[in-house]
């Protein structure tokens, strides 16, 4: 076996100081396989040696919470002894080194960490970011990315109902995939991974171990530069029909009461799923590697130990119940064996040819791994800047256009056409509205799920824009009618060894903490990204809020589109005009200085619940978010689905029409209001104290009229919406 | 000039069709098969007579298009 | 009624497909395609998925399954099959229809609702649709794309065995309704005998109307005539 | 013993996947392409060592399964 040594340790991404700590803690030199154990655990992806000082400060708890974070995915309740079990997940780096098989494997980890934990997945989103639609990689990604997810969620049978999808040139050298996944189960059949029982069984179950993915965690926890190319270990491809498979024996299994506790083989494989299994049991665990199912001859230990093939699971079963799995797995045509069991001793203990190749304790891999509290620079806040003088030469009709066929705007159902949305004939918003809401089958009610994240207001005033996106999540939910309950994220970061990088970091979770708190809308699980850089260029920070909230009757929601002409059209919350980091600025005008929007937290509950509330009351036709772009994107996006037009009346001209059209001042939303039902309306605002403005009329013409001064035709703004992905891909 | 290309997933990369489709063959009742790898054929028409420069045409295509390097292979020849 | 479900590892419009024969009063069976026998039943139904990951061919290994034995002898005797989407796929695998299906022509997956014409409805499965009804229907494929020689197509038209066609928004059948580049937009056509019935959308995802259009309705209520 | 098995679409089959790889390598600047056409390709091992019977299980494994004569031709060699 190699000899292990400083520079070794350095190879596998241990630090000096790391490595000598490791000596000290088992007071001996660690073998190769150990060292590679050592430096899969200790690296940033599975021990979270940068952030956890800080994500511990996340709120997690509120009265629907039953598992917050630190299992392989958080869980909810949902009522009537119903739970909602989610989590999102990124896989950043493999998607831009290999797009499909990178995303198609993050679509399928994160569907794993969700029915290991008992529950029937029933819908995936996805968070997307590219580099700029004309950087020469990002057709390439883009297109390898959608399909792989399609790929693999439509295989596989989970409706894919939502996300987002973003270009930017902060990505350029870093693509982020990030996807999330919820599932439903009864509250007493969820599964944990705390492994207990000395002497039980330890089962591993799935695809075979290949050569594939050896490192990958620690590849995940460096930067770019231009020898990745070179240096990357050979990427795992994903096998949807496998995970299928697994899916459903798992869930077979689950019904036979043999299981004491199961965990995914994801990021590091076989070691992470062993010995957190281990460490939060208090238990030792001992493999016996020669029975690991393999799929080349002649693996190594380390090999076998670091490998992240794909579709497998770690189970630790009831003395006795082997047969028992063992039936249902061949049924379905996995592998199974029993690979060794747990101990006393506290150790991860691996036998490979009747000889100890790894003895190691277990705290030593899991509670002593490094904890940083690295260096941080406050982030400096954007001024105000005076964007008087550089737009008022703009026509507003033609900053519309502009605004409408932008790939960030445009209409994105050439991604979501090839995701399978309607798979479990539970989808009841589909992709393209505010959330998606999935009915829980053969129930009357629903679940509605959002991802969102708002990257250019985080790297203004990352405070800002942590607090931001997590309200953002909050308002897609109560537009479709859903109370909000808790959320997950995914932290997406550039090198936190850097100060600056630090700061961004440590002041985004101070302002989800004060919104999750505010809100009461905890944080249940999460995933941390970190090194999103490109020689030395860093993404904008980048947290991604996936938020879950219920519906308790499914008569009982809403969506964005226009339903009928001679409406009212009324705005709920406060319009200042705020064009600082919007939309309008940074992709249309490319003025990317000043502030984003301030928000204030109690106005967004108050106008949330305002509208569940009214439509619950069926007082509302339509409803839909104010949010990037501001009204007037608003007002198009109800438009365009339904073809009907809108006369809108604003007592405002010239730049501050501007203002008030593109401003993105938050917590607001959008109406379409019934002529018999606008008292009503009128008084519940007044009496709740919301504030609100009436700014038009659905009308039967396919027009867009701003002010009897401008007028714009609804159908051309329809083939502007609709042709930017179309073209792109030709 | 016809060419014909083979792509083909390198050694240690999961072959998941290959692995179905060997499995499918045994419950077939075929007996012998061993291992069955799947990968993709291409017949290529170049239009140019000199054998090297129309060899370095599609061997920029199999490095620029055909073949992911990541994961696969690729080899060819002339058929005629 | 009673209908047997045959599931394929990689099915997964199983349930769905379940649930909706089952609102109409359709008892259903699940049988596992290695089972070597089918409960007596008036109809057979191989639903959607990806059964065998799609690997290979779309429904290539799931129609070498035992069971499909079983489904051929089934339909022999006259009695119902209906294959949707991958089922359909399986069919014609199996040589119960003509044709194959391709890869779509754009060469990606769709899930849409699309325009149907109702081209013939006088099969057990569309007697309660109008004559040339106009209906929506999702569709949610990679490789629905119709194709069979002109021989066969022919064939096809002359037996009135075509039932469903991809229209456009006017329900005119031309290039531009047609998703997936399927020969004479064919969605749906049922053998000779009209007791087979192979379709690319899934009628079972549109019975509610609250998840949008309920065309689907009808093609269950004919089964039960 | 060792079989490469190539599967292709019949002639009067349209190839879209072949058609789109064509265009995308024009659009690639590579020059002189003129047709491209897309199969499959399978390597596979028998064991069984007489040549007449490994030729004969290649041969039924593509008609039962790899080859779907509807729309498809086989061929197939010996590599070793
Ligand atoms: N940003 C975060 N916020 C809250 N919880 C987090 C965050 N990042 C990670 N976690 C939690 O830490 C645990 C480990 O996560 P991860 O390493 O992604 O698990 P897995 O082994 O399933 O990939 C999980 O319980 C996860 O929910
Ligand atoms: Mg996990």
């Amino acid at each position: 076996m190699i000899e292990v040594n400083k520079k070794i340790a350095e190879n596998h991404g241990l630090t000096e100081d790391e490595y000598e700590k490791i000596i000290k803690i088992i007071g001996k030199k660690p073998n190769f396989t150990e060292l590679g154990i050592f430096s899969a655990m200790w690296n940033e992806h599975c021990s979270y040696k940068s952030s956890k000082k800080w994500l511990k400060t996340l709120p997690t708890k509120n009265e629907r919470v039953i598992q917050g974070p630190g299992e392989n995915a958080g869980v909810i309740d949902i009522d009537d002894d119903d739970v909602a079990i989610f989590k999102i997940e990124s896989h950043n780096h493999p998607s831009f080194i290999e797009p499909y098989q990178g995303a198609a494997t993050g679509v399928g980890g994160i569907l794993r960490d969700i029915f290991t934990m008992g529950a029937r997945p029933v819908a995936s989103l996805n968070s997307l970011r590219f580099g700029s639609a004309d950087h020469p990689k990002t057709k390439y990604l883009l297109n390898g990315v959608v399909s792989g997810i399609a790929g693999y969620g439509n295989c596989i049978g989970v409706p894919t109902v939502g996300g987002e999808i973003e270009f930017d040139s902060c990505y350029n050298g870093n693509i982020l995939v990030n996807a999330m996944n919820i599932g439903i189960t009864k509250k007493n059949k969820v599964f944990y991974s705390i492994a207990s029982g000395v002497g039980n069984p330890v089962i591993y179950v799935g695809s075979k171990t290949g050569r594939d993915g050896i490192h990958g965690a620690s590849m995940a926890s460096q930067e770019f530069d231009e020898n990745t190319e070179a240096k990357k270990p050979t990427v795992q491809v994903g096998d949807p029909f496998s995970e299928k498979l697994l899916l459903e024996a798992c869930l077979e299994l689950m019904k036979t009461n043999a299981i004491v506790s199961i965990q995914d083989m994801g990021a590091a494989g076989l070691t992470s799923s062993s010995v957190e299994m281990a460490s939060k049991g208090k238990v030792g665990i001992e493999i016996n590697l020669d029975k690991v199912p393999c799929r080349e001859k002649g693996m190594s230990p380390y090999e076998i130990m670091l490998s992240e093939s794909q579709e497998r699971m770690l189970i630790v079963l009831k003395e006795g119940r082997e047969k028992d799995c063992e039936k249902i797995f061949n049924k379905w045509g996995l592998d199974f064996s029993v690979i060794g069991k747990l101990t006393n001793t506290n150790k991860l203990i691996l036998i490979s040819n009747n000889k100890v190749v790894c003895d190691l304790a277990i705290s030593a891999l899991s509670d002593q791994a490094p904890e940083y509290d690295r260096k941080w620079e406050k982030p400096i806040t954007e001024k105000k800047i005076d964007f008087k003088t550089k737009i008022k030469n703009f026509q507003i009709t033609e900053l519309i256009e502009k605004i409408i066929s932008h790939p960030n705007q445009t209409n994105k159902s050439w991604v979501w056409d090839q995701y399978d949305h309607m798979v479990m004939c539970d989808t009841i918003n589909q992709p393209g509205g505010n959330a998606s809401i999935i009915r829980v089958h053969d129930t009357n009610k629903a679940i509605a799920a959002t991802v969102d994240c708002t990257p250019r207001y985080c790297k203004s005033s990352p405070f800002l824009g942590g607090m931001q996106a997590v309200c953002e999540t909050y308002r897609n939910l109560c537009s479709v009618g859903a109370t909000p309950i808790a959320i997950t994220n995914c932290l997406n970061f550039g090198n936190p060894e850097k100060p600056e990088i630090m700061g961004q970091f440590v002041d985004v979770i101070k302002g989800i903490s004060e919104a999750c708190k505010k809100l009461n809308y905890p944080v249940i699980s999460g995933n941390v990204s970190l090194y999103n850089e490109t020689n030395g260029i860093g993404i904008n920070p980048t947290p991604v809020i996936g938020g879950v909230g219920l519906i308790k009757n499914i008569s009982q929601t809403s969506n964005h589109k226009f339903k009928e002409a001679g409406n009212l059209v009324y705005i709920i919350g406060d319009t200042i005009g705020h064009l600082g980091q919007s939309i309008l600025c940074y992709d249309i005008l490319n003025i990317k200085k000043g502030e984003p929007p301030p928000l204030e937290l109690e106005k967004e509950i108050k106008n949330g619940k305002f509208i569940i509330e009214a439509i619950k009351q069926k007082l509302i036709q339509s409803s839909h978010d104010v949010s990037s772009g501001g009204i007037i994107l608003s007002i198009l996006e109800m438009c365009i689905p339904s073809k009907i037009g809108i006369n809108l009346n604003i007592d405002k001209s010239g730049f501050q029409l501007i203002e008030y059209l593109f401003g993105e001042d938050q917590s607001r939303y959008a109406i379409e209001v019934k002529p018999e039902n606008e008292a009503v309306l009128l008084k519940n605002m007044k009496n709740k104290g919301v504030s609100f403005k009436k700014i038009g009329k659905t009308i039967n013409e396919k027009y867009i009229h701003i002010n009897n001064k401008y007028k714009l035709n609804l159908n051309n703004l329809i083939e502007l919406h609709n042709k930017w992905f179309k073209n792109y891909n030709k | 000039m016809k060419f014909e290309v083979f792509i083909t997933l390198k050694k240690e990369v999961l072959d998941p069709q290959g692995k179905a489709i060997e499995n499918a063959l045994g419950s077939l009742g075929i007996q012998g098969i061993e291992t069955v790898r799947q990968g993709k054929y291409f017949s290529i028409v170049i239009d140019e007579k000199e054998k090297n420069k129309a060899e370095k045409i599609v061997k920029t295509a199999c490095q620029k298009l055909l073949a992911n390097e990541t994961i696969e292979e690729y080899s060819f020849k002339i058929v005629k | 009624m009673i209908a047997n479900i045959i599931v394929f590892p990689g099915s997964n419009c199983d349930r769905d497909i379940k649930v909706a024969l089952e609102k109409f009063q359709i008892k259903c069976k699940m049988i596992w395609h290695q089972e070597n026998e089918l409960p007596k039943a008036d109809l057979v139904v191989l639903p959607g998925g990806f059964s065998y990951g799609d690997y290979l061919r779309c429904g290539s290994m799931a129609s070498k399954s035992v069971i499909m034995n079983e489904v051929i002898k089934h339909a022999s005797t006259g009695a119902y099959v209906i294959g949707i989407c991958n089922g359909f796929q399986i069919l014609t695998e199996t040589k119960l229809l003509p044709g194959a299906l391709l890869r779509n022509y754009m060469l990606k997956f769709i899930c849409r609702r699309i325009n149907l014409i109702v081209k013939n409805n006088t099969t057990p499965f569309t007697n309660k649709y109008k004559n040339k009804a106009k209906i929506k229907i999702p569709i949610a494929h990679n490789e629905g794309n119709y194709y069979a020689d002109e021989a066969t197509l022919k064939k096809l038209e002359e037996n009135e065995q075509i039932v469903f066609q991809y229209c456009d928004e006017n329900y005119e059948i031309n290039n531009n309704g047609n998703p997936n580049g399927s020969s004479l937009n064919i969605a749906g056509i049922v053998n000779k005998k009209q007791n087979i019935l192979g379709m690319m959308p899934h009628p079972e995802r549109c019975i509610e109307n609250f998840l949008g259009e309920a065309d689907g309705i009808p093609f269950f209520e004919s089964l039960l005539k």
